[in-house]
């Protein structure tokens, strides 16, 4: 029996699910964010993985934002490749200026009349997070605005919130870097429960890699779109532990599927009686049905323990519409609501750089030039959220 | 003989039927008589295999009433599901009271065996079956004196429990060293949970 | 092989449109430290319009190491300067 | 067609619903003298695949009944198991007749998080009612988390609300002064394992658990503590060294970008 496969011991999730409020209904603390006394403009830069995007966004007199421009453009390795740091900071260089020029053109704005210059502190890779900041300081220098340092997670959430108007959701935030459930709680965004090893994303876009799936949109949506033909659903092990999950154990075991005599690359049965076959379709198949219960699972399990009606799922692997619908079954189950967005902005993208930047600058935050370095790791905890209640 | 019903079965196996008997004195021809009737032929097959439709379990091994009720259910339930791992629900209550899926060992440990001097009979059928016609037909098969339930834990022989259990080195026990009753409700606590979750502790 | 006292000392003068880019080039370019403090010492300054950068460094390979990373990263400052510089300077501020 | 256990279900009263299974209380026979059960039932999960669903129910089911069978045997006060239907999903346990340690501490009774001293009165009441002095109830919390550590079983999920005291007046105590007793209960994240790490965890978790449930109880955890020591005695040093990392670390894993 392959279940539960007990991931190898690590801590369990400490901050225990008691630590949090139950909401308290009646009580609607006041935001501490006023609305602006003119309308706001930020430009946001990012870069932390394979994607480099800007774009600018405009806080409105009455609290409301709109988004001017959003481009991005990714950096696609060819099948079977996964991206590396130093490929990735040369194609932030190359790329990153035509991408700003094309953003402030489509914003119909100057740098001059932006009033901050927002950019990805961290988690991500080294190298392209320093070329991105780089240029941030490059320009900051230029046009004497100020700099800030941005969570690439709380960007997500922050824009994520903004675009589907969700109140004080429970974030599943799936990516090919990062897994987390997420809750806010007194001006921190808690880490609820998290992968004790690889990403979701990461293990998704390694597993394309096995069975040579093309990376162009992107290794996910290629996946999803293989296991819409799988049939067959093959046990793989099954790891939550807690509030936490594990992948690479599932990984290795549908790996291993690969070398199993059934299985036929081509999908195709060698002849007529050759019936007990394993496809890659069939793979895919299981391999989505599998870490996304369990994504489903670990969420279901923290919106229980808060009171939250609401799912917010944001990252790259937010755009799997499978995951959203298994999402939205369980969220239906208990009456609750999901919010997803589409790759505008649940992939990589600067805006949401943008929206978070603009909210602590609007609080007085700024970062100054000597500590607007990067970080690979910057855990989403970390971030003092002045700008909620 | 006490009654009761499980409410939630289909009809036909909603009462149950169960009685002690101790000086029982024939149990070695039952035994022949319930191995000849598995295998007899025909109507007159029929009728014997009727007459014998019981559960004769070795009462020395039996802990509790719950002990044995909760085989019953385990039984019962495993007949509605179509899991049985033996031909009737009467065997699968002497099956799931063996702490192992070892089916002959089950047997000749708790069914009926030549030396057998106290057995509880049990019988599962609808309500169609009168208590009186229950117990008319089990006083027929089985010589010997039918006492109430509440002798059951003198005859109980704890010594084998705990051998069949492997309850030798546990921890629960050597606690309970100097109490000897409450060393009998401990070793009845983990003989009723190991039969209740005998479906899944493989 | 050097003795552990031998560093290897490059010294880079990099000329700018103007001193203020040279100054806006090492603001930018010092913020993020030498990966390796022990084994590579920078030192950056600017005189008119010029940026000099001497690196001193235990071995040949840090030293070329070190030196096209940096290169690499004026490229980027100078390219960003060239595209964002004229907009910069001509906005008359209000 | 539904089958017997939901029949049962169906017959039974709901207690409470979390995000996986909901708990009923019911009877297995019409006979007055056979006592109620807890029932929990695993209920199916629509958002899962019915195959995967169904196997991890059954090994979920399967898994919690080994846990308490476990802790049985190594004499760890935790409910019997009295039916499984793992296909159905549904576990039947020892009704414990009694009161969650939640409830009888100061700051549990309210379920809001700011509850003041208000729920003092009702909690000191209550704990009198099971004739025990706050200290003794940690003793016998710190003694038998100490047991179950003994066994290899990891809870998962020690709370204050995953431990319950036995009514006085439904229990026959052997204990010379006390007339109740510490039941662990809700086992259903519970794992085996020898590891220091993992029972650190659980303290840890428990810890976080007492401190964001009943204000300023350190005191309280303290003496858990103490009596956990005592009851495991060489293995103490090690699990004691490694929560002290667990407690430095807190949110354990730095996260790769």
């Amino acid at each position: 029996m392959p279940f539960p496969n007990r991931a190898s011991s690590s801590l369990n999730s400490i901050i225990h699910p008691t630590d949090l409020p139950a909401p308290m209904p009646g009580r609607l603390r006041q935001t501490p964010l006023k609305n602006p006394d003119r309308p706001y403009l930020a430009i946001g830069l990012e870069g932390s993985a394979n994607k480099f995007g800007a774009g600018v966004i405009k806080h409105l007199e009455d609290g409301s934002t709109s988004v001017l421009s959003n481009v991005r453009h990714t950096y696609i390795t060819p099948p079977g490749e996964g991206f590396q740091p130093r490929d990735t900071a040369l194609h932030h260089r190359e790329w990153a200026l035509k991408v700003i020029n094309e953003c402030l053109d489509k914003a119909n704005v100057s740098m001059h009349d932006v009033d901050c210059i927002c950019f990805t502190k961290g988690p991500g890779m080294g190298a392209p997070l320093q070329s991105v900041a780089l240029i941030a300081r490059t320009l900051s220098l230029l046009f004497n605005k100020p700099l800030i340092g941005v969570n690439h997670c709380v960007g997500h959430i922050e824009m994520g919130r903004d675009v589907t108007g969700a109140q004080n959701p429970v974030v599943l935030y799936v990516s090919g870097g990062n897994t987390q459930v997420i809750a806010y709680s007194r001006q921190c965004y808690r880490i609820f429960g998290e992968t004790l090893d690889i990403a979701v994303g990461n293990c998704l876009d390694r597993f394309a890699r096995v069975i040579d799936l093309s990376n162009d949109p992107a290794p996910g949506y290629n996946i999803e779109q293989e296991a819409k033909k799988g049939k067959r659903l093959l046990p793989l092990p099954y790891a939550t532990k807690g509030m936490d999950v594990s992948f690479s154990g599932i990984l290795t075991a549908v790996e291993a599927y690969t070398f199993d005599k059934r299985f036929r690359k081509d999908g195709q049965p060698k002849d007529a009686n050759d019936q007990d076959i394993i496809t890659p379709a069939d793979l895919c198949f299981s391999l989505q049905e599998t870490i996304y219960a369990m994504l489903v699972e670990i969420t279901e399990r923290a919106m229980a323990h808060i009171g939250s009606k609401e799912i917010l799922i944001v990252g790259g692997v937010g755009c799997n519409e499978r995951l959203q619908e298994m999402m939205r079954i369980m969220a239906e189950e208990r009456e609750g609501k999901v919010f997803a967005m589409d790759e505008r902005f649940c992939i990589d993208n600067g805006i949401m750089i943008a929206q978070a930047g603009l909210l602590s600058f609007r609080m007085g935050f700024e970062t100054p030039l000597a500590k607007s370095t990067t970080t690979q790791r910057f855990r989403t905890d970390e971030v003092h959220v002045s700008w909620r209640a | 003989m006490e009654s009761y019903q499980l409410l939630h079965f289909p009809p036909h196996l909603s009462c149950v039927h169960a009685a002690l008997y101790t000086n029982v004195s024939d149990s070695d021809s039952l035994r022949k008589r319930l191995v000849a009737a598995s295998t007899a032929e025909g109507p007159a097959g029929e009728r014997e295999r009727d007459a014998v439709n019981f559960s004769f379990i070795e009462a020395r091994l039996i802990t509790s009433v719950k002990h044995l009720r909760t085989a019953v259910y385990q039984a019962v339930l495993a007949e509605t599901q179509g899991a049985l791992r033996t031909k009737t629900v009467h065997s699968e209550i002497i099956w799931a009271l063996n702490p192992t899926n070892n089916i002959s060992e089950a047997m000749r440990r708790y069914g009926v065996s030549d030396t057998s001097t106290a057995l509880v009979v049990v019988r599962v059928c609808g309500p169609d079956l009168s208590t009186e016609t229950v117990e008319r037909d089990m006083d027929a098969v089985v010589k010997g004196t039918k006492v109430p339930f509440t002798e059951l834990q003198q005859l109980t022989d704890w010594a084998a429990v705990k051998k069949y259990h492997k309850l030798g080195g546990e921890a629960a026990i050597r606690d309970a060293k100097d109490d000897i009753e409450h060393e009998h409700a401990i070793v009845d606590g983990i003989v009723v949970s190991s039969v209740a979750m005998k479906s899944v502790s493989g | 092989m050097t003795s552990d006292t031998d560093w290897h000392t490059i010294t880079i003068r990099i000329p700018f449109a103007s001193a203020k880019h040279a100054e806006i080039a090492l603001q930018a370019i010092q913020v993020d430290p030498e990966l390796q403090p022990h084994a590579v010492k920078r030192t950056l300054s600017v005189e008119d319009d010029v940026l000099i950068a001497t690196f001193d460094t235990l071995t040949v390979r840090l030293a070329r190491l070190t030196v096209n990373a940096f290169l690499e990263n004026v490229d980027l400052v100078v390219r960003t300067l060239q595209e964002f510089g004229p907009a910069a300077a001509q906005h008359i501020h209000v | 067609m539904t089958s017997a256990s939901l029949d049962l279900i169906l017959a039974s009263t709901l207690i409470s619903q979390g995000a996986e299974a909901k708990v009923y209380k019911a009877k297995l026979s019409s006979d007055p003298s056979d006592s109620e059960i807890l029932l929990k039932h695993r209920f199916r999960k629509g958002y899962r695949h019915p195959t995967l669903d169904g196997s991890l129910t059954r090994a979920r089911v399967a898994g919690e009944a080994r846990a308490l069978l476990k802790c049985l045997r190594a004499g760890v006060n935790v409910p019997g198991v009295r039916m499984v239907d793992a296909a159905e999903g549904v576990l039947g346990i020892e009704w414990i007749h009694g009161q969650s340690v939640r409830k009888l501490l100061p700051g549990g009774a309210g379920e809001d998080e700011d509850a003041s001293g208000d729920s003092e009165p009702e909690a000191a009441d209550a704990l009198r009612e099971y004739d025990i002095p706050v200290d003794a109830l940690m003793q016998l919390i710190g003694q038998e988390i100490a047991k179950m550590h003994l066994a290899d079983v990891i809870h998962g999920d020690l709370t204050t609300s995953n431990m319950m005291l036995r009514h006085p007046s439904s229990f026959k105590s052997r204990h010379p002064t006390l007339s109740t007793e510490l039941v662990l209960i809700d086992f259903g994240l519970s794992f085996h394992s020898s590891l220091v790490e993992d029972k650190a965890v659980d303290l840890y978790v428990l810890e976080r658990a007492f401190s964001s449930t009943h204000p300023d109880s350190e005191p309280l955890f303290a003496s858990v503590l103490r009596a956990y020591e005592q009851r495991m005695g060489k293995d103490w040093a090690a699990i004691g060294r490694r929560l002290e990392d667990v407690r430095m670390r807190g949110r354990k894993r730095s996260m790769v970008g």
